[in-house]
């Protein structure tokens, strides 16, 4: 049973490796383990994804849904993300309300998406001041094996580029109807790292993370903006480690792209 | 519960016997098992009942927190069943509801019958379902999914638990309805769970009008089917042991 | 202090006794205990009940609330039954939200009367797809001896009986002014069964409640439908237990239902 | 509090000094006292105050869960007033709002004064009262009710607990304003309780605008009519152990 | 560090103090300690001060909000009364939702403000049922040293004297300006007693609470009503005691007056 | 998040190299630091960045409760970010966002880093801060604050934490924006906070479109500004040894 496996002892593995050049599963320090994605994965959502980054597995499904639009943009709809880590996933995820843990990871694939300005809020206006379209992209952890950051990222835009619009009749969405796939004018993808004694490697296993020092988390699109940082963890990063980690997450970007 | 009903001209099953997605009135959706997909699980599994999707994970025996919930007699089941936010027509409230927390209360008693927890005092068996997509009958979905996952964890069990919903609709009694068919305005909905080799009912609930004619036909029905459901279960078992786990490059689903 | 009372040595003793073919009270094993009814016990309620069943008291209060309907409802109103199991009822209840096993509770007692179809919801519209009734149903708990179940959906039948449907004036309720009693078609009962040992047995007390190995409630109406199934408990039931136990609540009810 | 005032012309005294129920200003509305009501608690009442209607029960002194609530010196007294859903005009949330936890924080101090806490260290004195029907006055008729719930129970007391809300409507004082009373635009509700042997005051609220004068009048009237509550209260106790509680064909009030 | 004084070694010297007619500072038994009054401490606010009572510290903002007015007042505002006992005042206040102490505190508050009609609520209408303004007080206490029941008093009464009314254009806010202060035709004041031993002693710093057996509270107004009491605690007052509470509140709150 | 951006033409930073509010692109706001201000807590801080008000409290090492969230290694630092409800242009729920959350987490494992948390094993250090007034900026005035408590409370650190929020608005890199920057309709915002001898970074988060380019010219600014800030909260703990901590005359704060 998992749960019984010592971590001290794989942890002391983990600084081995890597104060030896290596990692435990003879991955680069700037290399992914491979990524398999599947798309609409649930009729009722009107858009959805299952990404695996090995075998850390999520799934996320988009609504889009009529709401009051916020005071402050009366023209423009909005985006919620959500998480969810679902007790299935781990033996040490609880169920209950969100915990600091998935309201960071949610805020983290939010900004990177948001930021971007990779969707045009002002398209989803209905009527100014009283009706405008949310998407509600809610994440799900299935199997935690590491960076369920970026496997998160991932599949919510894999979610929202197969997402499509709901049709309006009245201003009340017909069920099942649509009127084609909502537009995204990039794809912002997220890189995570992990800080392991004095290295810093990329899309960290669970045996990494449980090993690492600090996490620093790099949206990047591909026209190679910076759309959000995240440092998280005990520890700290020098000012040339998270110069570097930029530069590895829009080398390792461009591959990933490919496979969306 | 208070879902819109269909016209009251609908026929549900025609002159041939056949109902409007081509099935009889014994023909249960076709259904899809597969054993051992949450790695980090100690049981797991994922199964499709025509549009319904669900996976469940099983954690135990492991210690049971807070400790004066443990028994000093036996295992206490904690099973949960929850919907995925966009797994309906429209968008769920992600905090489980009432219906979530009465489903997972007679699942968790249907657990508590199948399993030995006897053999394992002071300690917790947890059994997590997520319904992924659905289309009518996702308690049942759920449930027989859980089983073959608790199976899977090694977990000593007096037999399977299977299931299947039965009902009326348009005055037929038919097994295993769709969502259209549960929106007939005289529909009825009977949730029924069996250990298949002993016949124990470990879960039964129903709603609607129904008499008691129509009660013992339905019966018969879902025992019936639930045999079907029963042998599924089985050979999604055998076949872990027999091949290996390939990764999802088909969604997790076994064809 | 009744907290202090041995249940275990109870439970033999039930055990025992339902070997020999008896119960600890004397009663068949169909055998209700005395019901005793008492109406409009809250001027302040639109209608409300107390119900005991041996020393097991319930009381129930109706409030006839204007609402939005749902939108899959738009012409029709609604019910919302809410059980509170007080810690006045037992040592054993607590305060707080709504636990399992009065949502439970709620659920069951709800279904047997909505599905029952004995209350019609279309007369409960106002004006469509904006304003409608909604009959609020709250039981209490006043002292718990066994089968709070058919208690609950006793009491909650009777106060229906007696509800008053408030005047409107201008789409709002005139305080302490009616127009009748709202119309309920059927009377449907719940009928709740123990299994003890080999043996099924009508409306347990408590030490049987402790007892038993699983529980069956079927609620069943003066025209010999039934309209709701509840099998509850770690136990199971056989199909010919169930199929008895449907008799035996058609044939209880049509004694119970002259009492209302 | 933001209720609905009273045109201002209102005579809320006549010139014969009868109230529009017909009582004087001196006057309490009827009360009804029965003892043991709830079989499974260790005590109970159930009161009737005018159309209030209260049921309390008390379980302890027992065992102070969790474990670092409790004190080694005393018993904890926890006294929770909380109002049915349908037992006010408009329906109640049934979450407890301020106003319960206010009433029951000070309700529970009252009793703390009551009861010789310090006999009965590291445990707890649960008092629960819940409001069944209401106008006016219900906390000082679940704290009345209480009172004699918890001698029933046999927990030994420096005396009963024993109130009445006193106030003022149309510029006079009077005593057990009712509802509508209450709703004068110069109302002051004056909600009072005492130890009646010592008369000590273990409960005192006001709101409203009320000089030092009118507070004196007040007072003095509140003194007088709680010595009417407080037999009351005795002779219920006395009639239980004079003859055997009767089951509820009355709806269980002893007229 | 504080939380680790011995409180029973204190309550002593109260107490042995107290019954020799002297207080541990030397003040008399009816004076306050020193008052300290800074307004319009936050920028955002529409109103707010910060009031120390010796080294109590209590913070106070009001915000003017629009909202729909309650059915009962179609064509009146209302006020809005929370306090939050932050951790930073006290070992052993604990951050959370509002426990019992906070909210008694918030609602005597609110009652010596509400009760007194210092303010006309019909004034606060913009709108008949629909639309009216509400005055959101919320109080934070910054340090405890005893009586916070009349700093947050005195706060937010002095926080009500400075609010400004925002403009509305087309009943929504404009920020940051605003049509002058709202009105207040009384200035409540608070008055809180400590019953030590025999004694009743105004304005009772921590040590003399602990050592406390009750508490009495009176609201006055400066044209000589009450228009609050609350009486707290395990204890209990004489009706004598009660009396020359509101004596010695009626005097000293002409004092306090002059400093607002 | 979805904040109003103000029209694209708008010039952030003029000819004369000069902001709006006549800062330069590389000028932080007045900050005032007040040490001491809380007597009641073993460490607290008022500070005043612009319009921002802060005021953070520490208490600890002290037990930590419940008993499983302690660490037998070291001590668990707890930093809780909150605003009050009037410290924002629209009144703020009482109740902490996920925004509250997420600040006092990464600013949690930023103090992990700064404190030596390995001396004190088995205990907590709580550090509380509350904003009281707003002007864009908040989490960085409110770690800069609670450094200063947290040195105050004697707890020993490698080194104070010091930060700024860098940020991009017009097309330009301008150092601790305030609220009008903020909304700029190409805004960047880069909070960060770093141990000021080791220039390690403790806390970096950002959002906005940024070029790498941009990032360096940015964190080149950053560096150099927290360098000021660093003197200040120095100064401020020094002052308190100097001069006895005056009462709040001025309201608290050190002109």
């Amino acid at each position: 049973m998992s749960s019984l496996v010592s971590w001290d002892f794989r942890t002391d593995k983990v600084l081995q490796a890597i104060r030896e050049g290596k990692r435990l599963d003879a991955r680069a320090f700037d290399q992914y383990r491979k990524i398999n994605i599947v798309k609409n994965i649930s009729e009722n959502a009107d858009g959805s994804a299952r990404v695996k980054i090995g075998e850390t597995d999520v799934i996320v499904g988009v609504k889009m849904i009529t709401s009051t639009p916020f005071p402050d943009s009366p023209d423009a709809g909005t985006l919620n993300v959500g998480v969810e880590l679902l007790p299935i996933a781990s033996p040490t995820f609880e169920a209950g309300p969100p915990d600091k843990e998935s309201i960071e990871l949610a805020r983290v694939v939010d900004r990177g998406i948001r930021e971007s300005k990779c969707l045009d809020f002002k398209e989803w206006s209905i009527e100014e001041g009283t009706l405008c379209w949310t998407a509600f992209v809610d994440i799900y952890a299935l199997n935690h094996d590491g960076n369920l950051f970026d496997a998160a990222a991932l599949a919510s835009i894999v979610s929202l580029l197969e997402t499509k619009m709901p049709k309006l009749e009245d201003k009340k969405i017909v069920k099942g109807e649509y009127k084609g796939k909502i537009k995204l004018s990039r794809k912002p993808l997220l890189c995570t790292f992990a800080k392991i004694a004095n290295s810093v490697v990329a899309d960290p296993s669970l045996p990494e993370e449980k090993a690492q020092s600090a996490r620093f988390s790099v949206a990047v699109t591909e026209d190679d903006y910076l759309t959000a940082f995240q440092k998280g963890g005990l520890g700290s990063f020098t000012a040339s480690e998270i110069d570097s980690a930029i530069d590895i997450a829009l080398k390792n970007t461009k591959e990933i792209r490919k496979q969306i | 519960m208070a879902a819109k009903k269909k016209e009251e001209k609908t026929e549900f099953v025609n002159k041939q016997g056949k109902r409007l997605d081509g099935r009889t009135t014994d023909q249960v959706r076709p259904i899809k098992i597969q054993v051992g997909v949450v790695p980090r699980a100690d049981g797991s599994c994922y199964l499709e009942w025509g549009q319904n999707k669900v996976i469940a994970a099983v954690y135990g025996p492991r210690e049971c927190l807070p400790k004066h919930t443990a028994s000093p007699y036996k295992a206490v089941v904690r099973y949960s069943y929850r919907m995925a936010t966009f797994s309906v027509p429209d968008r769920k409230n992600p905090k489980p509801g009432r219906r979530d927390i009465e489903i997972s209360k007679v699942s968790s008693e249907a657990f508590e019958r199948a399993i030995f927890t006897e053999r394992f005092p002071n300690t917790a068996i947890d059994i997590f379902v997520e319904v992924l997509d659905s289309n009518a009958g996702t308690r049942i979905a759920a449930l027989t999914c859980a089983a073959v996952a608790v199976a899977d964890a090694g977990i000593p069990m007096r037999d399977l638990i299977s299931g299947v919903a039965v009902g009326k609709a348009g005055g037929k009694i038919i097994v295993d309805m769709n969502k259209f068919e549960e929106d007939a305005p005289d529909a009825v909905d009977i949730p029924m769970a069996i250990l298949p080799n002993t016949e124990e009912i470990v879960l039964l609930q129903m709603d609607g009008l129904l008499s008691k004619k129509e009660w013992l036909e339905a019966r018969g029905k879902a025992f019936e089917a639930i045999k079907q459901v029963y042998e599924l279960q089985k050979q999604a078992l055998l076949k872990k042991y027999e091949q290996p786990v390939e990764a999802a490059e088909n969604g997790g689903v076994v064809q």
